[in-house]
């Protein structure tokens, strides 16, 4: 299992890499990976030319921007993983940083590769969906900004432009009040593909009744979506108010059959997961609140 | 693998111009993603040859494909076979055109396909979407296509 | 392409096409055959090495990135020719192994934990090393291994690098 | 020998292979490097069934680096079709397809370059003309009348039918108080080593001899090299000093080796193949057994099995080799550890369209444990008994052995009830079966499971004469030479490869038993098959039988001839002389020492006694213990030994998600003596960790169209660190009376009950739904989804 011949470029610069992005359209990106070297491997993908951002210091850190934090696309996974930062203003991508992959997976794999092979299970996009990221590409159109709702189509298949470059994932900070998150996934085995996964998100006031409820599912059709639980604001997120909510709020949800889980498991473990999600995330909302 | 695709799409075009263009290996060449040639080997029988690629993903393709059922301008079903560093490929759609409008049609499209080789062994998980992506850009180049050449006429 | 590894402190000046593995060209440029390929496309982690002190899969990188990384394979965890480092005996001592082929790879990936964590909980090591399949053992032995590596970390007097107080 | 006079057998000492594995100096065959060599890749079909119209492989050989490119048609010229075990001589298997290909994945030709990485290149170069055929997957339907044949020239797609019948079964079920019937179904998994099959073949054209290194695990394997690539039996060298990453049975590399054979004689340079992944999984040796079991029971009120029709339907794939014999050892323990008076047993081995099976880890016997044990649940449960006292009420009793079962092997000893008292009595059965309810009550589907089997171990193949007449094997010998040097040394051959099972460390430890002496001081080798003494290969849990015994004989050899040589020095008969580690004691005080005789052996002829030869050496054939006559009208002796097991389990899942967790893992181990405790251990925990992998997560998988869908490990999945919990194992010891030490084999201990356990434990927790799920993987989302239709029925808790 050897990848087809290809050409290795590596850049000094952000400039380089879109120059080099730009002139042949069969080139790709290589960050991390960790995505693509298998599909390399396995000659599903077979590009001329490999652009190396890796070293890229441009293109590597996390950092605080007015109401966002800004983590640059070859940020390895492990290192946002560790980042007091993200764990303090992004708490639900610190959530879910743990679930990707595995150590050495996490060693090498970028924030942005996670992003921009647009895949439905991907814990990170999906953290980025819920929370209403920005993902930033740089391409002959200059600066371009995606919501990740247009940005997910399939596995894959993103909105990424043409010869273009992310170069970072802007997520919002958390609000003010009483924040927590919550993560879970359900997979054959700890660190595979999930079949469910869900992000949730909420805000307490000092009473622990909720001002804000976020909540995203991952993993169970082409694309992590965003689904709307902001009903469960002005209440006190018992657990018969997000059953309700997330019955309400997953009604209707595309979910794909496969080998491993067929679409029926998926919607219901969605449905569970999401429940799961979001009582962890009030529970730590509340937690929050008791220091 | 079985794979299905259905779908319809609305083009600015006549129903005899969209026939016409379906109809024609230029066209085609041009719509097909990927289509390096298009190569006209008997009544109704072509070769092509594709390079395919969406985003990461790509490869390439040697075929057949042979049209039957002829009812112009309204429908017609296409048969496809064949394979390349990708894996197989066997599918047939129908293909029916409707008029919505004066220059305007509607391509009402079914098909079924049976898909073998690497990428039905490893490549499942990205199969469906890049197959919906390639019809979506088919039909991008074919709207763009027409619009093109109804500014040409213009 | 010409490219320069440095490997168990050792630098190598090698010609390698940009297509080939950090995997075969340790294997096949340095000569390092305790490197294994199980199933190169990143999922078994047979191909584990250290790169710049952190557990990676061989297969996943490309010889051509790794000029000027510190890249510690299987070879550079024996103090001296026929003698054990302490992870490795550690493996001796419970029998953390049967057939060898997944091991270089689980003893780089108890170092890497062990640099960072030198009082792992058995979960802390089932996660470090759940990346890494083994066939034969049903990981039982390989875990007392790292726990006892552990153990005997704690106790011994080896200066650690700073890595290890994280 | 008493137990308590043991040095080194059972002490726990370390595993002597350990030290070059950890150190990353095995030696595996990928690590071997020779000049010249040339590299292979192959090119798959990819229809499961095709007419090979055309094969052009001159593109490919255009390109720079590409030697050779041969295709099957080419092959089938040069070799003879490989070995079948059935007598099916119409279902002929080349390395490459020849005329057509009879599955996706199989492989049609092969490119020789000058790096692997090349040949892959050319191998998508390859233009394969092909017309589609029809294909059949589905095992049933392959057995329809008018389904299409896999191999048309063969007729059908039926290798094997036979029926079995043992003891007074219609009798047995009349007089039965009740029966039942069920259908459990094994799914298409394996072993799956992460090292691939690889090969390397150099031919000698001077020598005229073909230099094999392999990762093998493989019976008669020169020989069948030999008989394929019509050259004699003693020009083919295999090296059997290679490491081998794996095997668990599936490592046999005939079609591999003689592929690179071939190529390595037209050539004229070393050929060396290491399967890629995606080869191995499409195409190497990799798939195990598939199969239906459809059994009815019949049994009395009180929980007495009396009598069992077991029909067992196998999905060979497409073609025959020796996995069909895998219908065949379970016959050899078909009542599992039960008085099951009589039985019933149909074997079906039948072709699809899909990849060839191999050997696997316990050669058919996981399959039907599992079907055995579900059988006991179900009884259980129909007569609503305790699963625990059921099997209680029908084991075999200590005082009862040896004891015949209805198909003619002699289980050799056992003490079930106590291995199963002593599991309960670890496990606090009665707290576990409160946490189990207890977490009921937290609203989890929680499950204890349950499973008892046996192990036979040693055997002598007796399968083979069983299920194909012509073949009149009797004997499964192995054989070891012990040596002791002029300097005094003692060197071990042993003669074959291994693949983790440790048998240097098993030779060195019994020599060392023997002569008293430490075992690390005993060197080990491994001379190449033309060097060596025959052997079988470590397959079906006998090495330490085996192997065992045959260094132990030929180590009490050089014991007796030593005994002989000081006796002449002193003047005195052997039989006054005492052996105390090397040192030999006359009757009077004086002694002789082990340099001493050394000396004598092997430089001063003069003083040995008469008619004795020089040096100090001696080699042992062991056949296997017990009756060796060939099975007669279907019934015969097929082990000597038979070790014991017993699971006990507690496993918790939500409904709704259905991921299964494995919270307490017991198992209760009788392997007769063990020989290294590290050793058995691993083997224990091993086994049950590719249980766990069948019950839950393994599958070669199809779809519809013939295509296998897991192909890498991304969709294959093992078991990694996460999944398999720790176990903790109850020792017993019910010493063999047929071996040297007592021991029995433990290689294929944990798998053989583990899926049955989990499946077992899976059926207890979702009980009160009411839910069979009876096949193999059983997947969360199987689970889950059935639960929710049983709810949708009002069935469940709620």
């Amino acid at each position: 299992m050897k990848a087809a011949p290809f050409e290795y470029i590596r850049p000094a610069s952000v400039e380089e890499a879109r120059a080099a992005l730009g002139a042949d359209p069969d080139s790709r990106v290589l960050a991390g990976g960790q995505t693509l070297v298998p599909m390399l491997a396995m000659r599903l993908s077979r590009p001329s030319v490999l652009v190396d951002v890796s070293r890229l210091a441009d293109l590597r850190g996390i950092e605080e921007s007015g109401e966002r934090v800004v983590i640059r696309a070859a940020t390895r996974q492990a290192e946002a993983l560790r980042s007091d930062l993200v764990r303090r203003e992004v708490p639900l991508l610190a959530a879910a940083l743990p679930h990707v992959g595995h150590p050495p997976t996490r060693a090498r794999g970028t924030v942005g590769g996670s992003v921009a092979h647009g895949d439905p299970s991907a814990e990170i996009s999906l953290a980025a969906t819920v929370l209403g990221a920005t993902i930033h590409f740089l391409s002959d159109e200059g600066e371009e900004e995606f919501a990740p709702e247009d940005f997910f189509f399939g596995p894959t298949v993103t909105a990424a432009p043409m010869g273009g470059l992310l170069t970072h994932v802007a997520f919002p900070k958390r609000p003010k009040g009483r924040v927590g998150a919550g993560f879970r996934e359900v997979a054959s085995r700890r660190g595979d593909y999930a079949f469910a996964s869900a992000g949730a998100q909420v805000v307490l006031d000092g009473d622990g009744s909720c001002t804000e409820a976020r909540l995203g599912i991952g993993s169970v059709g082409d694309a992590p979506v965003a689904v709307d639980v902001s009903e469960l604001a002005g209440g006190t997120l018992s657990q018969q108010d997000i059953q309700a909510a997330v019955a309400e709020a997953l009604e209707g949800l595309d979910c794909v059959d496969d080998l491993h889980a067929t679409a029926t498991y998926r919607r219901r473990a969605a449905a569970r997961l999401a429940e799961q999600a979001l009582a962890e995330a009030r529970d730590a909302a509340l937690e929050e609140g008791a220091q | 693998m079985k794979m299905e695709l259905k779908g319809s799409e609305e083009i600015a075009a006549s129903r005899e111009a969209l026939w016409e263009g379906l109809n024609d290996p230029a066209v085609l060449t041009k719509c097909i993603p990927g289509c390096k040639e298009m190569v006209e080997t008997g009544p109704d029988a072509y070769e092509v040859k594709l390079q395919l690629k969406v985003a990461a993903v790509g490869g390439s393709f040697d075929g057949k494909v042979r049209l039957h059922d002829k009812e112009e301008p309204v429908h017609c079903r296409i048969t496809i076979s064949g394979g390349g560093s990708l894996g197989t490929g066997n599918g047939t759609a129908e293909f029916r055109i409707e008029e919505t409008g004066p220059g305007t049609s509607r391509l009402d499209y079914e098909g079924t396909g049976e898909i073998g080789g690497l990428v039905a062994g490893v490549g499942q998980r990205v199969l469906g979407s890049v197959a919906k992506h390639l019809t979506k850009q088919f039909f991008t180049a074919l709207r763009k296509h027409f619009a093109e050449s109804g500014e040409a006429a213009a | 392409m010409r490219t320069s590894l440095r490997v168990n402190g050792r630098t190598r000046e090698v010609e390698v096409e940009p297509r080939m593995t950090l995997l075969d060209a340790l294997r096949d440029k340095c000569g390092l055959k305790g490197t294994h390929a199980g199933c190169e496309h990143g999922v078994c982690g047979a191909c584990t090495v250290l790169v710049d002190g952190e557990a990676v899969r061989s297969c996943l990188m490309f010889a051509v990135q790794c000029d000027d990384m510190e890249i510690t394979t299987v070879e550079g965890m024996a103090p001296e020719e026929g003698e054990l480092g302490m992870i490795q005996d550690s493996f001796c001592e419970t029998h953390g192994l049967q057939c060898g082929y997944c091991t270089p790879g689980m003893v780089i990936a108890a170092r890497a934990l062990l640099e960072k964590n030198d009082e792992p909980t058995d979960h802390d090591i089932r996660e470090a090393i759940s990346g890494n399949i083994c066939r034969c053992t049903g990981y039982g032995q390989i875990v007392e291994a790292i726990r006892l590596a552990a153990k005997r970390l704690r106790e011994s007097n080896v200066a650690r690098s700073p890595e290890a107080a994280r | 020998m008493s137990e308590a006079g043991r040095r080194f057998i059972s002490a726990n000492r370390r595993v002597r292979e350990d030290r070059r594995f950890v150190a990353g100096h095995g030696r595996f065959v990928a690590d071997l490097e020779m000049p010249e060599m040339a590299h292979v890749a192959l090119v798959a079909a990819q229809a499961p069934a095709a007419r090979i119209v055309s094969i052009d492989g001159s593109e490919a050989l255009a390109m720079p680096g590409v030697i050779a490119v041969i295709d099957g048609a080419e092959l089938a010229g040069a070799v003879n079709p490989m070995m079948n075990g059935l007598d099916t001589p119409n279902v002929k298997r080349f390395p490459l397809a020849v005329g057509q290909n009879r599955y996706a994945g199989e492989w049609i030709a092969a490119v020789v370059a000058e790096s692997r990485a090349l040949a892959e290149d050319a191998a998508e170069k390859v233009r394969v003309e092909t017309e589609p055929l029809g294909y059949v997957v589905d095992v049933e339907e392959a057995l329809e009348p008018g389904a299409t044949p896999v191999h048309p020239e063969h007729g059908s797609n039926l290798l094997l039918d036979r029926t079995f019948d043992w003891g007074p079964v219609e009798e047995d079920f009349a007089a039965a108080e009740d029966r039942l019937s069920l259908r459990v179904t094994w799914g298409r998994n394996s072993t799956v080593p992460i090292e691939t099959f690889g090969v390397i073949a150099k031919w000698h054209a001077w020598e005229g001899v073909l230099d094999v290194w392999a990762s093998i695990q493989m019976p008669k394997y020169a020989d069948q090299i030999a008989r394929a690539l019509k050259i004699p039996g003693n020009a083919v060298r295999v090296h059997y000093d290679v490491d081998v990453g794996g095997s668990y049975g599936v490592k046999r590399g005939i079609k591999q080796t003689v592929l690179c054979g071939y190529l390595a004689r037209k050539l004229g340079r070393p050929v060396r193949l290491i399967e890629d992944r995606l080869e191995n999984m499409r195409a190497g040796d990799a798939h195990g057994p598939e199969r239906i079991f459809d059994i009815e029971v019949a049994f009395d009120r009180d929980g007495t099995v009396r009598s069992m029709k077991m029909r067992a339907l196998d999905n060979a794939g497409a073609y025959a080799g020796r996995a069909p014999f895998q219908l065949g050892k379970p016959i050899g323990a078909i009542v599992g550890p039960y008085r099951i008076g009589s039985v019933q047993y149909r074997a079906m081995s039948v072709t699809t369209n899909k990849t060839v099976q191999e050997a696997v880890r316990g050669f058919g016997q996981s399959p039907t444990n599992y079907a055995i044990e579900t059988m006991m649940d179900r009884v259980a449960e129909h007569l609503g008994m305790d699963r625990i006292e059921i099997r209680r009420r029908n084991f075999i009793r200590k005082e009862e052995f040896p004891y015949e079962i209805p198909s003619g092997s002699k289980y050799d000893s056992g003490d079930y009830h106590t291995v199963v008292d002593k599991v309960l009595a670890s496990a606090d059965y009665e707290a576990l079966v409160a946490e189990r309810d207890r977490l009921r009550a937290e609203g989890l589907c929680a499950g204890i499971g349950i499973a008892s089997c046996l192990e036979p171990s040693g055997g002598r193949s007796s399968f083979e004469p069983l299920l194909n007449e012509k073949n009149k094997t009797s004997t499964w010998m192995e054989g070891s030479r012990v040596n002791i040097d002029g300097l005094g040394d003692v060197t071990v051959a042993i003669h074959t490869t291994s693949s983790g099972q440790g048998h240097e460390t098993l030779a060195a430890t019994v020599v060392g038993e023997v002569l008293e002496i430490d075992p690390d001081r005993i060197r080990v080798v491994r001379p190449d098959s033309l060097g060596s003494l025959p052997g079988n290969s470590p397959v079906g849990s006998r090495m330490a039988i085996m192997l065992g015994g045959a260094a132990a004989n030929a180590a009490k050899d050089v014991k007796r001839q030593m005994l002989a040589i000081a006796g002449q020095m002193l003047g005195v008969s052997a039989e006054q002389l005492r052996y105390e580690s090397g040192t030999i004691h006359g009757p009077a005080g004086q002694s002789v020492s082990w340099d001493e005789v050394v000396d004598v052996a092997h430089r001063r002829f003069d003083d040995l006694p008469p008619g004795t030869q020089p040096g100090l050496t001696a080699s042992f054939m062991q056949q296997v213990p017990g009756d060796a006559r060939l099975p007669e009208n279907g019934k015969g002796e097929m082990y000597p030994c038979y070790s014991f097991e017993f699971h006990l389990i507690l496993m918790v899942f939500d409904p709704v998600l259905a991921r299964p967790e494995i919270r307490r893992y017991v198992i209760g181990h009788d392997c007769g003596t063990v020989i290294n405790p590290h050793i058995v251990k691993g083997m224990t925990l091993g086994g049950i960790a590719h249980g766990i992998g069948a019950a839950l997560l393994e599958e070669f998988a199809y779809d519809a169209e013939g295509q296998l869908m897991t192909q890498s490990f991304l969709d294959y999945l093992m078991p990694s660190a996460h999944e398999v919990p720790e176990v903790e194992i109850v020792h017993h010891c019910t010493p063999s009376p047929l071996t040297e030490f007592g021991q029995k084999g433990s290689g294929e201990s944990g798998y053989l009950g583990a899926p049955a356990a989990i499946s077992g434990a899976i059926h207890d927790a979702v009980r009160p739904w009411g839910v069979h799920l009876d096949k193999l993987p059983i997947r969360m989302s199987t689970v889950s989804d059935a639960i929710a239709a049983a709810e949708e029925q009002g069935k469940g808790y709620r």
